[in-house]
C-alpha cells in the first residue's frame, strides 16, 4: 500500500484571504515577525497499486482531476511504501 | 517605459489587439482620431472600453427600444442599477448580472464573484442590500461535468451571499442538453435605500479626487470583459487565466463602510462606482464621461498586491471587491479615515479635470492620453437580422400526449429535474439572514418584508427558454407574464423589471433576430402591466463549438405589496377549502415539459398567449387577496395543473379530491394565464360571486394520504407520501446517482 | 437592564439580534468586537455570521479580538451570555464553552427550519417553553456539527448542561446537542437561530419564548 | 528569514466528513485503489526570528494559540532557513 501526502497551495498570483485574515490576527497577537502567511490544504491518501510507476501516476490524476482547481492551485507531494495498517496521521 | 511591453509599431504589426478583441477597422478608427499609434497601454484600454460586454455596442440599438419610463422609475438603465420609487420617501434597487463564462471555467469562483458583483452595483447607488436571486441552466444531470458544475456554481453562490449576510431568497433553475457546454449563472440583487441617499457614478467637479477602496488589485480576470465577449472554443484552455477569485468577508466590509460614508458624508461625496468588467478603467472612464470631465491617474498610488503589475494589469484587471469614490476636494480625509477604521485600503489615485481627456500616469511618465468620449463609446453595429429556419418549418398542430398510463406519467413528470423541486440545491442558500424574509423559497415569488413599514417587496426570476425556441417573441412575451404570475400569487403588484439576456453570438443574423424579438416581446407585456424595465445586463456569445443556447432572457421582477398581513402563498392551508382554477385551459402542449419528456425535443408551433386574458386574470388574484378571500395562490407553468396542485398540496402537506372537466392529457397542458387557489367554506359565496366564470371548481382540500384527480376519461390515485418523496428528492438523487 | 449585541467584523445577523431584543423592550446596543469594555452591560450577546470570514476555523480569529477579554470577565462575574450559531463558535473556540463546533457531517451549507427538543426546560434559555414542546427554529450553517470527547460529554449530560436538542439531526452532532450552556448556566451557544423566529409576518414564532426566557430570569433580575 | 511548513490534520478519533466526500467521489471517478482520503490544512508561513530556537518556540506557540483546535487537531511542522526574497509556494 502507498501513502501519498500532497499539499496544494494556491498559484503565486491568486488571492489568498484566509492567510491574509490569519496574518492580520498574528500580528494583533504580538507575533510580530511574521512576514507572510499562506493557507493550503493538505491531502493523505492511501491506495492500492501494483508499483510505485502506477502509484505516481494515480496520485497525479486524482490530484490534477480533483483535488485541485488547476486555474488556482498548484500542488507537490511525496508518495512512500507503507504497511496496510500503518496508522495515517 | 514598462518593459517587455510592444512598441506601437509592434502592436500595429503584430496585430496583438485582434486576440484582444478589436476589429481591424476598430484599430484603424483609433489611429485616425489619436493621429498616431496607440502604444500598448492605450491599445489595450480601447479592448476592454471597447468589448460587447462594456460597450454594448452590438446590442445598444435594440436595447434602446426598451420601455423604462413611468411614474415610479428614479433611475432607468445607464447607472449601476435602476431605481423605483415606493412611496414613503423609500426606493427599491434592482439589477441582474451574468456570469456564464466564468462559471463555466471555475464553477465556484465563478458564482460567487456574481453574486459579489451584482452587490455592489447595489449598494454603489447608495442602497442596502436586501435579497439575491439567482437563475441558472444547466445541461442535463446526467454526467459528471455537469454535476461538478451545478456543485461549484450552487456552492459559490452559497458561499458568498450566505458569508455578506444578504439571503438568497429565490430563482429558477433548470437544465437542457442546449447548456451542456454554456452553463447561464444570473444572479440579480435588490436593494433598498431612502431617496435621499441615491448616489449615482459621476465625476463632476474640476480637482475632486479619485478615491480607490478596498482589495488591492492583483493579476485576476485581466480583461475578463473582452473574454466574456468571445466564444468558447472547448478546446482552449489559455483562456483559463481570467479567473478572479472572491472574498466575501472584504466585501462585508466595503459595503458596511460605503453605505457608511453615504449616510455621514453625502455632502463631500460626488460619486460612485463599483468596478465590475474592465475594473478600473471602465469605472473611472465611464464616471468622467458621464459627468463630461476628464479624468487624470496617477497608477503609482494603486493599491497593488502583485509586485511588477503593467498599466495594462493594473487597468483591466478584475480583482473583486473594489470601488471608485469622487469626493470634494480638501475634504478626502473624512472618507479615508472612514474605510480605514475598517481595515481597509482609501487612496487618492487622481483627480477629475476638464479637459475631456482619459490620463494615466506611471512612473513618471504617460502611459495613455486619449479622449473620453471617444474611449467610452464604441462605434456602434448594427448588424443584420434575419428569421431562424427552423421557425418556419415548426408545424401549427399541437402535441398529442401519450396518455397510455397517467398516473406513470404523473410520477415519471414530477421526477423531472426542471419540474422536481429545487430544493436540495437552494437548500444551501441562507434565505432568512436579516430576518425579513416572509415567503422563503419554495413558493411563487419571494416575499421580504420592509422593516417599520406595513410593506413588502415580492420578487422573482422567470424564464422558459423552450417556449423561445418555438417563438422568441411570443416566448418573451410568456416570461414577463409568468414573472408577473408569480409575483401576483403572493398579493403584490409587480412595478419593474431587470432583465438578464442570454443568447449566442449575434455575428449570427439568425441569434440578432431572436434578440431583437425577444426585446419586443418583453416590451409589448411590459408596457401593459405597467413595470419598466430600468436595468438589465445582456450576455452574448453564448456557444460552444458552434451550437448557440436557446434564447433565454431572464426576467427578473419585484413587486409591492402595501399590507403584508395579506400576503398569499402557495401552500394549500386547511382541510375542508374549495379548491379554484383560474383561467382556460386550452391545447398548450408545443414546447411543454410534457413534450419534452416524451419526445426528448421541443418541436412545433408555440401555443398562444392572449395578455388581455393573462392581466384580467392577474387583476382578478390581486383583488381577491386585497379581500383576503385566497387561503392560497399558486400560478400554473412548467408541467401544467396537476404540477401546480400538487405543489400546493405539497407545501401545505395536505391531499385534494377534485375533479376535472377534462380529457387527461389536459391535466399537462401549459396555457398561460392560470392560477389553482383555495378559499374557506366562509368565502366561497363572496369568492364565485366576483369570480363569475373566471374559476371552475375542482374539489376540496383533505387531509389523509390519498389524493383523488378525476377526469373525463381516468380516476387517479396517488400517494401524498410518495408523490411528494419523488418530487422533493429526485434533485439529490440524480446529484448522487453514479 | 441593558444588552450588548457584539458585532465582529464579518457578523451578520447582529441587527436581526439588535431588533429581536428591542422588540421584547429590551435596551440593546451594537457593540463593536475592537472595543474591550463591556462593564455598562448586564447581557451579552454573540450573534451569527462570519467572523472574519470564517478563514481557519469558524470563530478561531474572532475569538482574539479585543472584546473577548471583556466577554471572559462578564463570563467570570456571571453576566449572562449567548452566542447564536457563530456565536456559539466563538464561545467554545474562547474556551468558555467546551467543545467545538465541526463541518456538518454531510459537508455544506444548510438553511431549513429544525424540530428541537427541549433538553433541559429549567433554565434562563427554555423556562417559557413547555417541557414536551417540540419547537421550529431556523438553522443556517456549514459548521455546527457539535463534537466533545467522552469524557466532556459524561460532564455536560450529567449536569444537565444540553438546554436543545434536534429531533432529526441536521448536522451529525454528538448526543443530538443543539444547544449548551455551562457549569453556572450563565454561558449559553445554539447553532439555530431563535432571533429569526420572532415575527408572525415572517411565519414562525417559536423563538419568542427563547427571548421571553431570559426576560423572565437573568435579564429581569438585573 | 525562516519558512515554517505546518501540517495540521484531524485527531484519529475525529471524523473527516471532508476526506470521506473525497474518496466517495474519487471512487466513483474509478480510482478504484483508494483505501483512505483524509484532508488536513496546510500553513507556510514566513517568519523573522533571532535563531533557530526562537523561530521553533515562535512556531509552536502560535499554532498551539492560533492555528490548531486541541479539541480535535494536531499537527507536524519543518522549519528552515531561507533567503529573505525566495518565493513561498
Ligand atoms: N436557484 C434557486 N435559488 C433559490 N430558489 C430557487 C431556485 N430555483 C428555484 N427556487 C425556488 O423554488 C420555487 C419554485 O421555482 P420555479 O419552479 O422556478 O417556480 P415557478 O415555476 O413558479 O416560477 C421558487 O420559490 C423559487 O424561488
Ligand atoms: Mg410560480
Amino acid at each position: 500500500m502507498y501513502l501519498a501526502k500532497i499539499y496544494v497551495t494556491y498559484k503565486p498570483s491568486i488571492l489568498d484571504p484566509q492567510g491574509e485574515v490569519i496574518k492580520a490576527a498574528l500580528k494583533r497577537m504580538d507575533y510580530s515577525g511574521i512576514e507572510k502567511v499562506s493557507q493550503g490544504k493538505y491531502f493523505e491518501i492511501k491506495l492500492n497499486a501494483i508499483d510505485v510507476d502506477a502509484a505516481t501516476s494515480e496520485v497525479e490524476s486524482l490530484t490534477d482531476a480533483l483535488l485541485i482547481n488547476q486555474n488556482t492551485e498548484t500542488y507537490r507531494y511525496d508518495l512512500s511504501l507503507v504497511d496496510e495498517d500503518e496508522v495515517v496521521l | 517605459m514598462t518593459t517587455n511591453e510592444l512598441s506601437p509599431e509592434e502592436v500595429r504589426d503584430t496585430k496583438i489587439y485582434l486576440e484582444w478583441g478589436l476589429t481591424d477597422q476598430e484599430y484603424d478608427l483609433i489611429v485616425k482620431e489619436l493621429k498616431r499609434l496607440p502604444n500598448f497601454t492605450e491599445t489595450g484600454i480601447f479592448s476592454g472600453m471597447w468589448s460587447e460586454h462594456v460597450s454594448y455596442k452590438k446590442s445598444k440599438p435594440i436595447l434602446r427600444k426598451f420601455w423604462s419610463t413611468n411614474e415610479r422609475v428614479l433611475q432607468g438603465p445607464g447607472e449601476g442599477a435602476g431605481i423605483l420609487d415606493i412611496g414613503d420617501n423609500q426606493a427599491v434597487v434592482f439589477k441582474a448580472e451574468s456570469h456564464n463564462h466564468p462559471s463555466f471555467v471555475e464553477p465556484y469562483e465563478g458564482a460567487a464573484t456574481g453574486v459579489g458583483g451584482i452587490l455592489r452595483d447595489i449598494f454603489s447607488m447608495g442602497a442596502q442590500p436586501v435579497a439575491v436571486l439567482d437563475s441558472l441552466r444547466f445541461g442535463e444531470l446526467d454526467n459528471a461535468h455537469t454535476k461538478h458544475i451545478v456543485d461549484g456554481v450552487i456552492a459559490g453562490i452559497a458561499g458568498y451571499g450566505n458569508a455578506i449576510g444578504i439571503p438568497t431568497v429565490g430563482g429558477e433553475i433548470s437544465f437542457d442538453s442546449v447548456y451542456a457546454g454554456n452553463p447561464l449563472v444570473n444572479v440579480m440583487a435588490v436593494g433598498l435605500m431612502d431617496q435621499n441617499a441615491m448616489q449615482v457614478g459621476q465625476a463632476k467637479g474640476i480637482g475632486n479626487s479619485i478615491i480607490y477602496v478596498g482589495a488591492k488589485t492583483g493579476r485576476d480576470g485581466i480583461n475578463g470583459a473582452s473574454f466574456a465577449s468571445a466564444e468558447f472554443s472547448s478546446s482552449e484552455a489559455s483562456d483559463r487565466s481570467a479567473v478572479q477569485v472572491g472574498d466575501p468577508f472584504l466585501e462585508k466590509l466595503v459595503m458596511d463602510a460605503t453605505l457608511q460614508a453615504i449616510r455621514e458624508h453625502s455632502d463631500i461625496i460626488v460619486g460612485i462606482q463599483d468596478m465590475g468588467a474592465a475594473g478600473l478603467l471602465s469605472s473611472s472612464s465611464e464616471m468622467a464621461a458621464k459627468a463630461g470631465m476628464g479624468i487624470n491617474l496617477n497608477l503609482d498610488m494603486v493599491p497593488q498586491r502583485e509586485t511588477g503589475m503593467t498599466p495594462y494589469e493594473l487597468m483591466l484587471s478584475e480583482s473583486q471587491e473594489r470601488m471608485v469614490l469622487v469626493v470634494k476636494k480638501g475634504e478626502e480625509q473624512a472618507i479615508i479615515d472612514l474605510f480605514q477604521s475598517a481595515d481597509l485600503d482609501a487612496v487618492i489615485i487622481g483627480q477629475v479635470t476638464d479637459d475631456g481627456r482619459y490620463r494615466l500616469n506611471f512612473k513618471n511618465e504617460v502611459v495613455a492620453d486619449v479622449p473620453v468620449d471617444f474611449l467610452t463609446h464604441a462605434p456602434k453595429q448594427d448588424l443584420p437580422m434575419i428569421e431562424p429556419a427552423r421557425l418556419a418549418n415548426f408545424t401549427d398542430e399541437q402535441f398529442e400526449p401519450d396518455m397510455g398510463n397517467v398516473k406513470e406519467t404523473i410520477l415519471t413528470l414530477l421526477a423531472q429535474p426542471t419540474i422536481a423541486s429545487k430544493s436540495a440545491l437552494f437548500r444551501h442558500f441562507d434565505s432568512q439572514v436579516r430576518a425579513d424574509t416572509a415567503i422563503k423559497p419554495g413558493g411563487d415569488a419571494a416575499l421580504i418584508r420592509i422593516r417599520d413599514t406595513q410593506k413588502a417587496l415580492a420578487m422573482t426570476t422567470d424564464v422558459n427558454a423552450r417556449y423561445l425556441y418555438l417563438n422568441p417573441r411570443l416566448g418573451a412575451k410568456m416570461a414577463v407574464a409568468e414573472a408577473a404570475r408569480n409575483i401576483v400569487s403572493t398579493g403584490a403588484k409587480p412595478i419593474g423589471i431587470t432583465d438578464g439576456l442570454n443568447f449566442g453570438s449575434p455575428d449570427n443574423p439568425e441569434v440578432y433576430y431572436e434578440l431583437d424579438q425577444a426585446v419586443s416581446g418583453i416590451n409589448d407585456v411590459a408596457k401593459k402591466l405597467n413595470t419598466p424595465i430600468i436595468s438589465g445586463n445582456v450576455s452574448l456569445y453564448n456557444e460552444t463549438d458552434g451550437q448557440a443556447i436557446y434564447p433565454t432572457p431572464m426576467i427578473g421582477m419585484v413587486g409591492l405589496l402595501e399590507d403584508i398581513t395579506k400576503a398569499t402563498r402557495t401552500a394549500f392551508q386547511k382541510a375542508g377549502d374549495n379548491i379554484y382554477l383560474v383561467g382556460r385551459t386550452k391545447d398548450s402542449f408545443n414546447g411543454s415539459e410534457i413534450q419534452k419528456m416524451q419526445t426528448g425535443r421541443i418541436d412545433g408551433q408555440l401555443f398562444d398567449f392572449n395578455d388581455e386574458d393573462e392581466l384580467a386574470a392577474q387583476q382578478f388574484i390581486l383583488d381577491a387577496t386585497d379581500r383576503r378571500l385566497l387561503n392560497s395562490a399558486h400560478d400554473l407553468s412548467e408541467g401544467g395543473l396537476v404540477v401546480g396542485l400538487l405543489e400546493s398540496a405539497f407545501a401545505g402537506n395536505l391531499s385534494f379530491d377534485i375533479t376535472v372537466d377534462l380529457a387527461d392529457k389536459y391535466l399537462f397542458s401549459e396555457t398561460p394565464s392560470r392560477f389553482v387557489v383555495s378559499v374557506s367554506p366562509e368565502n366561497r359565496t363572496t369568492f364565485e360571486l366576483i369570480a363569475g366564470d373566471r374559476a371552475t371548481k375542482l374539489g376540496t382540500v383533505t387531509t389523509d394520504d390519498a389524493i383523488n384527480i378525476t377526469t373525463t376519461t381516468s380516476d387517479i390515485q396517488l400517494s401524498l407520501g410518495e408523490t411528494k418523496n419523488i418530487y422533493q428528492e429526485s434533485i439529490a438523487w440524480k446529484l448522487n446517482a453514479e | 437592564m441593558k444588552a450588548a449585541v457584539i458585532s465582529f467584523p464579518g457578523s451578520n445577523c447582529d441587527f436581526d439580534m439588535l431588533y429581536a431584543l428591542k422588540g421584547f423592550g429590551v435596551d440593546a446596543q451594537i457593540v463593536s468586537a475592537k472595543h474591550n469594555d463591556l462593564t455598562e452591560y448586564d447581557a451579552i450577546f454573540l450573534p451569527g455570521g462570519f467572523s472574519y470570514g470564517d478563514y481557519l476555523r469558524t470563530g478561531a480569529v474572532a475569538r482574539f479580538s479585543p472584546i473577548m477579554s471583556a466577554v471572559t470577565q462578564a463570563a467570570n462575574n456571571g453576566k449572562l451570555i449567548v452566542g447564536i450559531c457563530n456565536g456559539f463558535q466563538i464561545l467554545t473556540e474562547a474556551g468558555l464553552l467546551p467543545g467545538q463546533l465541526l463541518t456538518n457531517r454531510t459537508p455544506g451549507f444548510i438553511c431549513d427550519d429544525v424540530a428541537l427538543s427541549i433538553a433541559n426546560p429549567n433554565t434562563a434559555y427554555t423556562n417559557a417553553y413547555g417541557t414536551e414542546e417540540i419547537i421550529h427554529i431556523p438553522v443556517a450553517h456549514a459548521e455546527g456539527n457539535y463534537y466533545a470527547d467522552e469524557e466532556t460529554l459524561a460532564k455536560i449530560e450529567n449536569n444537565n448542561r444540553v438546554v436543545f436538542r434536534y429531533v432529526n439531526n441536521p448536522n451529525g452532532s454528538v448526543h443530538d446537542i443543539a444547544g449548551i450552556m455551562n457549569e453556572n448556566g450563565n454561558v449559553f451557544g445554539m447553532m439555530p437561530h431563535p432571533e429569526r423566529a420572532v415575527d408572525a409576518v415572517t411565519g414562525n414564532e417559536d423563538g419568542k419564548n427563547f427571548f421571553k426566557s431570559i426576560l423572565s430570569g437573568i435579564l429581569a433580575g438585573a
